[in-house]
């Protein structure tokens, strides 16, 4: 495919990723702002594709798309009565928040834009690394792989344990 | 130590013991104790009676002097002096045995007398009791041997004869003569003490024996106008002690004590004491000073005199005649007539004496009426009184056959021959104010007689509120208050009283003295007491002298004869060798002296003629106005009102004092109050404030700034602390927005930093 | 075209940034805890694209790894979180997270 | 033994600090015991005096302990101040012709001062307490030796006399208290200051250490030459003298520095006004000759004159200003100011008789103007007021006490036969053959008549005449038909009672017998004496 598409696809995804997050940041309906989330996390998606990591990407939209937005949407779900929609959640901090989003994104700007501390080294990722991956999960990082599955482990049962609703409660 | 001394000691002490006893135990006995005090002053006159009969009758020798003395402060050895000690001692030589005979008679005639007069009074012991500290400090001054224990019993006369003039003390005039007294003496020994300093500081000694060898060695460090100023200020005590013009006007007031202290320290033997030490002190006194002490003497003698003619009180007459008698004695000192001036002093010791004690017979019996205006015709209820008080007032007046004669013309005598031999002129004023005076004198004792004991009693004439005034005066301290509201029956007094009158007129007639009543030169005294030689003479030529040497023709005859000194001791010498009798004591050693001496036996008759003359004529004065009323007294007091004005009221001398020395002294003392409390303490108060006000802004200072600065940072600290504390509010998000701003704050410096 | 510039590491910091940026703005300002869970979601993934894109950019495996174990992670994280968020939803019957101050006490 | 009769009543007060205050009597009982006690040993150090032993400076051999006799000496203080050298401070006591004097002086008032105290009720036990360090730390200034140890003392004694006289004193005692503490230590600051000034400049001649023995400090040689103090300075010298005479003076007290006196005496207690004017005084006096003159001979012989002016200006300022006081009590003051002025003119005589004499007048003027202050007392109980206006006609009816002042009257004017005049005479003969001060000696004499002015014309407005019609006593007629004199409010004998007359038979005793014979006392002077005036001697004026 062309430089040129390539490039302009790029930025669709960008700005979908970017504008989908603002939304999600600005928009006082949850349920809005968790359906735009899901459009965010597409976006971040496509970009890992961009950023030869296609097999992250399909793992982005799995667990994020599959199982972190269903968790949040039922969260939302459980503590707000579905009923009435359109339900906004208030803010706080609103000025020093918007003083530090601009200050933060504009200080990385300037810094990502005057210091060339990182200048891409020639040789990059190309092709697909799936096999490298495994070859990677395997070798080097097995300890932190079992680590993970623990982890994973542990965090489903305490989120189960903590979730449930026991009997004397109602 | 010399038997003579012991007894004189014990002379000394007796009175001393007097006092002690009485002042005690007067109260637990019988008669209050006043048989103590006449026995214990019978016993010392006995014996000095035995000393002056050894010293003077038996054995007279014209040098004998015995002394004893004892180290009374022993300095140690003094730097730049070597051992220093002051010395107290006793001498006797013929001079001290008589006035012990004297004094010792005459406080034993009042001691006797008093018991008569004094009786009833409630403080009738510690009245005797005081005589005794009085005889006994009287005694120290006539025995002792160096100037400074004369000092020292010359104040404590003048404390006894402080208590005694304030006897009455509920009186306050009474009060305040003492006080008077006291000052005035004080005044007097002032100058007395300047003069002992003066005399010690070049000798370190107060011996008078001591300081008259040196002086005749000349070892008188200083210029003789220090040795004048010594010896008028020596006279200043004489001044204060024997009521000298200015210092007289203490006596006239002392008459406020009771009457036989008046005779015995008033008029015999304390003011005496000046004179005596004068004498004592008389050859250190160089010409000028005799010189200023004749002129002082006259001044007084005839002040006195003048002032006594107008006084009414009976007191005060003999009063102002005893300072006037004692101007004439400083006189003779002063113009040379040593023997004739200490002559005098005995005798007018005894007339003196008597009249006082007279007077004060007749007080007691008018019943304290002292005002002579009220009295009179007494001659015939006191026989006994009237005699004596005439005779010792002939004596006073100077007629001749009495004592009193013999003496004062030997002065005046003396007082002629110094004006001679000083060249005349303004000496010449000295005799001629004598001789005034004696005819004063005679004139005011006439004009006393005649208003006392002649003509009819005028008691009924007295105004009564002043009758009724008088009584006040005195029935504080009067036990026998019965007979005023009826008319006095006046009657002699008892034989205490009037035993001592007897004697002392007896002792006013002339063979006491002198087998020629006209020249008490040929007397025992004056040949006994001759002029001793001066010190000072050669140390220091002066006017007289030189007048002396150009005089030759005159010496030319003394002298050899003083060389010779056909010492002509048994057969009586005549007028005309009467200075050869005069130098065979001994040789001058200032040819002034001599001279003063032969020129006083030269002029020994005139002075009789012209005293004679002077005395007759004041007598006969008194004679026409009082007792022929030829001058009615009123009239002429009238006719020269300011004169008797002058002289009623003393010459002004009190007011004058009053106005100057005594306001001028209580101003300043005012004044210098006020400067302490409120210029010298002000500062010191003012400085307090100074600091008290800085110590205020200080604290104020302290307060605001210092402390302020404390509060303020507790302030800051509690305010930040409130403003922080709002930062804790528990809310997750906060704390997040703190932490990142920390990052975006952090990151703000770190790439500031990169910049540069 | 061609004037275009090609896709570098600057474009994904820069897309990075920004949804830092927007997750931590959510997560300072909203209320309702579940969108603070959203922003927080929004910060991994910021992490991880830079992960990625320097792994990219400089070659090696490190950044995709740990772009693989902070998924994980996440979904782990994402689970807890919202059970704690249902409990205190039950506690509070509320998930408004500045009702929360207990930590005040 | 010294060290006993300083500290005897230190343990009296502690003793009494263990009494119960409400246990009066004993209070009283146990300070007066302890006060009988120190005039035994005052007695018994008298006895075992050997007045030919001079005192005042090093003895033979340049021994630092001198010719000094009951010496305790004894390492007190010892630091070492590094760069400073050691110093040592010893506790250094002992007695000479000089201070024997005062110690019996002392011994004497306080044990008076204690009887008259009877009468006080107001908090007995803090007041003994008090009363008992002041006899103490009084008793200790005139036996150390030592400059520190006797600036302590001195420091001591002001404490509580200050409450003494701000507790127990009269209307305005505060006032009074504070000026007379506040003067003292403007003084004590001065002195201070020189001693320190001293401890620098001279050097013990045997241990070589800088030291603050007194003695030592009197011998000149012991100086270092170009030390602050040495005698290569002498302007500091003179600053140095004239400090320490200003803080002694104050003291004294001396004519500019002496308003205190009258206010402190008006308002505090009359057994303080006892000792104040009996024993304090003395320490001004007592300090100069001590201390002072012996340290700067040079300038003391270069301010004679001053110091004789001084003299006189007191003698006669205060005469005249006693003369023209309405209050009893203040003329007391005044005429020991006028006292203390014979003192100073005496010493500026700077010979054997004028010295001598101010010594002899320090012991007279302590126990004459303390027989004063307890008359005055006496009529101040009875009446409740000293306005000599207020009274007259006393003698009638107080006879005993009428005696009694006149006496005592009479003494402190100068009477001779009584001891004030032997003294004055002496002040006087020194003075007048010194050449430096004849001439003030002319001046002051008139002192005598003043003196003599005030004193018989209180004696006469008081106690001669009649009851004054304002009179603060009444007249009622007794059974025996005599008026008997009634005072408000006076339970007690009208007349002087015992214990008064145990407080002014002894005083007048001694009045009388040192008056006729003055030896006991003069005779333990003058070695002292004649050896001051050796040191003083050296007439080589240093020109400032």
């Amino acid at each position: 495919m062309s430089n040129t598409t390539y490039t302009v696809i790029f930025y669709l995804f960008a700005a979908i990723t970017v504008c989908s997050a603002a939304f999600v940041v600005f928009t006082r309906n949850v349920i809005y702002s968790a359906f735009s989330l899901l459009f965010t996390f597409f976006g971040v998606a496509a970009l890992y594709v961009f950023l030869s990591a296609d097999f992250l990407a399909v793992t982005q939209v799995v667990v994020y798309v599959g199982g972190i937005l269903v968790l949040l949407l039922f969260g939302v779900m459980f503590t707000n009565s579905i009923m009435n929609p359109g339900q906004k959640s208030e803010v706080i901090h609103l000025f020093p928040g918007f003083i530090l989003l601009v200050g933060m994104i504009g200080t990385m700007l300037y810094t990502f834009y005057t210091s060339n501390g990182w200048k891409a080294t020639g040789t990059t990722l190309q092709g697909s690394i799936v096999e490298r991956i495994g070859y990677e999960t395997m070798s080097h990082y097995v300890l932190p792989f079992e680590m993970v599955s623990i982890l994973l482990l542990a965090a489903l049962i305490g989120a189960a344990f903590l979730a449930r609703f026991d009997k004397r409660e109602n | 130590m010399h038997s003579l001394i012991q007894l004189s000691i014990v002379v000394l002490l007796l009175p001393l013991l007097s006092f002690v006893i009485l002042i005690f135990f007067n109260r637990r006995l019988p008669r209050r104790g006043d048989f103590v005090g006449v026995g214990i002053l019978g016993t010392a006159f006995g014996i000095s009676a035995y000393i002056f009969w050894q010293v003077i009758v038996q054995s007279y020798d014209p040098a004998f002097r015995v002394a004893w003395d004892f180290t009374w402060i022993n300095l140690g050895n003094v730097p730049g002096v070597g051992p220093l000690q002051i010395r107290m001692g006793v001498v006797i030589d013929n001079l001290t045995s008589i006035m012990l005979a004297m004094v010792t008679l005459i406080s034993l005639l009042v001691h006797l007398y008093s018991t008569g007069y004094m009786a009833g009074d409630k403080n009738y012991g510690r009245y005797f009791a005081f005589l005794g500290i009085f005889t006994f400090s009287m005694l120290g001054i006539v025995l002792s041997d160096n100037l400074f224990s004369i000092y020292i019993f010359w104040e404590l006369v003048g404390l006894s004869s402080y208590l005694l003039i304030g006897f009455f003390f509920e009186k306050e005039s009474a009060a305040d003569a003492q006080k008077k007294a006291f000052l005035a003496n004080r005044v007097g020994d002032i100058g007395m003490w300047l003069g002992i300093l003066i005399l010690y500081s070049q000798f370190h000694t107060f011996s008078f024996a001591e300081i008259y060898a040196k002086l005749a060695a000349g070892e008188f460090g200083l210029s003789n106008a220090w040795l004048t100023a010594a010896g008028i200020l020596l006279f200043m005590g004489c001044v204060g002690k024997s009521a000298q013009f200015p210092l007289h006007i203490w006596l006239p007031d002392a008459m406020e004590g009771p009457t036989p202290v008046s005779a015995l320290i008033h008029a015999a033997t304390m003011v005496a004491a000046g004179v005596y030490f004068v004498a004592r002190i008389f050859v250190l006194l160089t010409p000028d000073a005799l010189h200023v002490i004749a002129f002082i003497g006259a001044s007084t003698a005839f002040m006195a005199a003048t002032i006594a003619i107008t006084q009414n009180d009976i007191k005060r007459v003999l009063a102002y005649s005893t300072v006037s008698q004692l101007g004439y004695m400083v006189l003779g000192l002063g113009v040379g007539a040593y023997s004739a001036a200490l002559f005098h002093l005995v005798t007018h010791a005894f007339f003196k004496a008597c009249l006082f004690l007279g007077s004060g017979a007749i007080i007691h019996a008018m019943h304290h009426e002292q005002d002579m205006r009220w009295m009179g015709g007494l001659r015939k209820n006191m026989p006994w009184t009237f005699a004596t008080f005439t005779l010792a007032t002939l004596a006073l007046a100077g007629l001749p056959l009495t004592s009193g004669f013999l003496s004062k013309d030997a002065i005046l005598a003396g007082a002629i021959g110094f004006a001679q031999v000083e060249g005349g002129g303004i000496y010449y004023l000295i005799p001629v104010l004598g001789f005034f005076s004696a005819m004063l004198t005679a004139f005011y004792m006439g004009r006393q007689i005649w208003l006392v004991f002649f003509g009819e009693s005028r008691t009924h004439l007295k105004p009564a509120e002043t009758h009724h005034a008088a009584h006040h005066a005195h029935d504080s301290h009067d036990s026998h208050t019965d007979l005023h509201h009826a008319e006095h029956q006046v009657h002699e007094v008892s034989w205490n009283m009037r035993a001592p009158l007897v004697i002392l007129a007896a002792l006013s007639v002339f063979f006491v003295y002198s087998p020629d009543p006209l020249d008490g030169g040929k007397g025992w005294f004056m040949k006994m007491i001759p002029t001793p030689a001066t010190v000072v003479g050669q140390a220091n030529p002066q006017k007289g002298s030189l007048i002396a040497a150009a005089t030759a023709t005159q010496l030319a005859g003394a002298v050899p004869e003083a060389v010779v000194g056909h010492a002509a001791a048994g057969e009586l010498p005549n007028a005309a060798s009467s200075h050869g009798q005069a130098t065979s004591a001994h040789t001058y050693s200032d040819l002034r002296q001599a001279e003063i001496v032969h020129a006083g036996h030269a002029a020994h008759y005139t002075a009789i003629y012209i005293s004679s003359v002077m005395v007759l004529l004041g007598i006969g004065l008194a004679l026409v106005v009082y007792v022929f009323n030829i001058i009615d007294p009123e009239k002429t007091a009238l006719a020269i009102r300011p004169l008797y004005l002058f002289s009623l009221n003393k010459w002004y001398w009190d007011e004058i004092y009053q106005a100057t020395f005594i306001k001028g002294s209580m101003v300043l003392a005012t004044t210098l109050s006020w400067f302490d409390t409120h210029i010298v303490d002000g500062m010191v108060n003012g400085v307090a404030t100074l600091v008290r006000k800085f110590a205020f802004f200080n604290d104020s200072f302290d307060r605001h700034v210092v402390d302020g600065a404390v509060n303020f940072t507790a302030f800051t600290v509690n305010t930040i602390g409130a403003m922080l504390r709002k930062l804790q509010t528990g809310k997750v998000q906060t704390y997040i927005v703190m932490l990142i701003l920390a990052v975006f704050g952090y990151f703000v410096f770190y790439f500031t930093r990169l910049i540069y | 075209m061609e004037q275009l510039t090609p896709i570098g590491l600057n474009h994904y910091l820069t897309i990075s940034a920004f949804l830092l940026g927007f997750g931590l703005f959510a997560v300072m300002t909203r209320k309702n805890a579940i969108v603070v869970l959203m922003g927080v979601e929004l910060i991994l993934n910021a992490a991880n694209i830079n992960f990625l894109a320097f792994s990219k950019y400089n070659g090696g495996m490190a950044g995709v790894m740990f772009v693989l174990f902070i998924i994980v992670i996440a979904a782990a994280e994402a689970a807890i979180a919202l059970a704690i968020v249902i409990n205190i939803f039950k506690i509070f019957k509320s998930v408004d997270v500045s009702s929360i101050d207990t930590l005040k006490e | 033994m010294l060290s006993l009769i300083v500290f005897l009543p230190i343990i009296a007060g502690l003793i009494i600090l263990a009494v119960p205050s409400s246990q009066k009597q004993i209070i009283r009982i146990v300070s007066l015991l302890a006060a009988l006690a120190q005039g035994v040993l005052a007695v018994l150090i008298w006895k075992g005096y050997d007045p030919a032993l001079p005192g005042i400076t090093a003895g033979p051999g340049g021994s630092p302990l001198g010719s000094f006799q009951f010496v305790e000496k004894i390492p007190w203080i010892t630091l070492n101040l590094g760069s400073f050298g050691p110093l040592n401070i010893e506790y250094f006591i002992g007695v000479d012709g000089i201070s024997i004097t005062m110690v019996i002086l002392t011994a004497l008032v306080s044990a008076i001062g204690v009887l008259s105290s009877w009468t006080i009720q107001k908090q007995v036990k803090g007041y003994f307490i008090l009363y008992n360090i002041l006899a103490a730390a009084m008793m200790g200034c005139f036996v150390s030796l030592d400059f520190f140890l006797f600036y302590v003392f001195w420091e001591i004694m002001l404490l509580p006399m200050y409450f003494l006289i701000g507790i127990w004193g009269g209307p305005n005692r505060e006032y009074a208290a504070i000026k007379f503490f506040l003067y003292t230590l403007f003084g004590s600051v001065f002195m201070l200051l020189v001693m320190i000034g001293l401890y620098f400049s001279v050097l013990d001649p045997v241990t070589g250490n800088h030291t603050f023995s007194l003695v030592a400090m009197a011998t000149q040689s012991n100086f270092i030459k170009d030390a602050i103090l040495g005698p290569d300075n002498v302007m500091w010298r003179y600053v140095a003298f004239i400090v320490l005479f200003i803080g002694f003076a104050i003291k004294v007290p001396m004519f500019p520095f002496h308003t205190w006196l009258p206010d402190a005496h008006v308002e505090a207690p009359t057994p303080i006004s006892v000792i104040l004017a009996g024993v304090l005084l003395k320490l001004g006096t007592y300090g100069m000759i001590r201390i002072n003159f012996p340290i700067f001979p040079e300038v003391f012989q270069a301010s004679l004159f001053v110091i004789g002016i001084f003299g006189a200006i007191n003698i006669i300022y205060g005469a005249l200003c006693a003369l023209a006081q309405k209050d009893l009590k203040k003329m007391v003051a005044y005429s020991s100011i006028s006292h203390m002025g014979y003192v100073l003119l005496g010493l500026s005589a700077g010979n054997s008789e004028g010295m001598v004499g101010a010594l002899y007048q320090m012991f007279n003027h302590g126990t004459i103007t303390a027989m004063l202050f307890l008359l005055v007392g006496v009529i101040y109980d009875r009446a409740h007021t000293r306005h000599i206006e207020k009274f007259g006609g006393l003698a009638s009816y107080m006879p005993v006490y009428a005696a009694f002042v006149t006496v005592a009257w009479f003494a402190s004017l100068g009477l001779p036969g009584l001891s004030g005049f032997i003294s004055e005479a002496l002040v006087f003969v020194g003075a007048f053959s010194s050449v430096t001060t004849r001439y003030i000696a002319m001046v002051a004499v008139l002192g005598i008549v003043f003196g003599a002015a005030y004193l018989l014309w209180s004696l006469q407005r008081m106690f001669l005449g009649q009851r004054r019609p304002d009179a603060a006593y009444d007249l009622v007629a007794g059974e025996d038909g005599h008026e008997h004199i009634h005072f408000h409010d006076w339970k007690g004998k009208i007349d002087l009672d015992g214990r008064e007359l145990a407080m002014l038979v002894p005083l007048m005793l001694i009045t009388i017998f040192l008056g006729v014979y003055p030896m006991p006392v003069l005779g333990m002077l003058t070695s002292s004496i004649n050896k001051l005036v050796e040191v003083l001697s050296p007439v080589i004026l240093p020109q400032l």
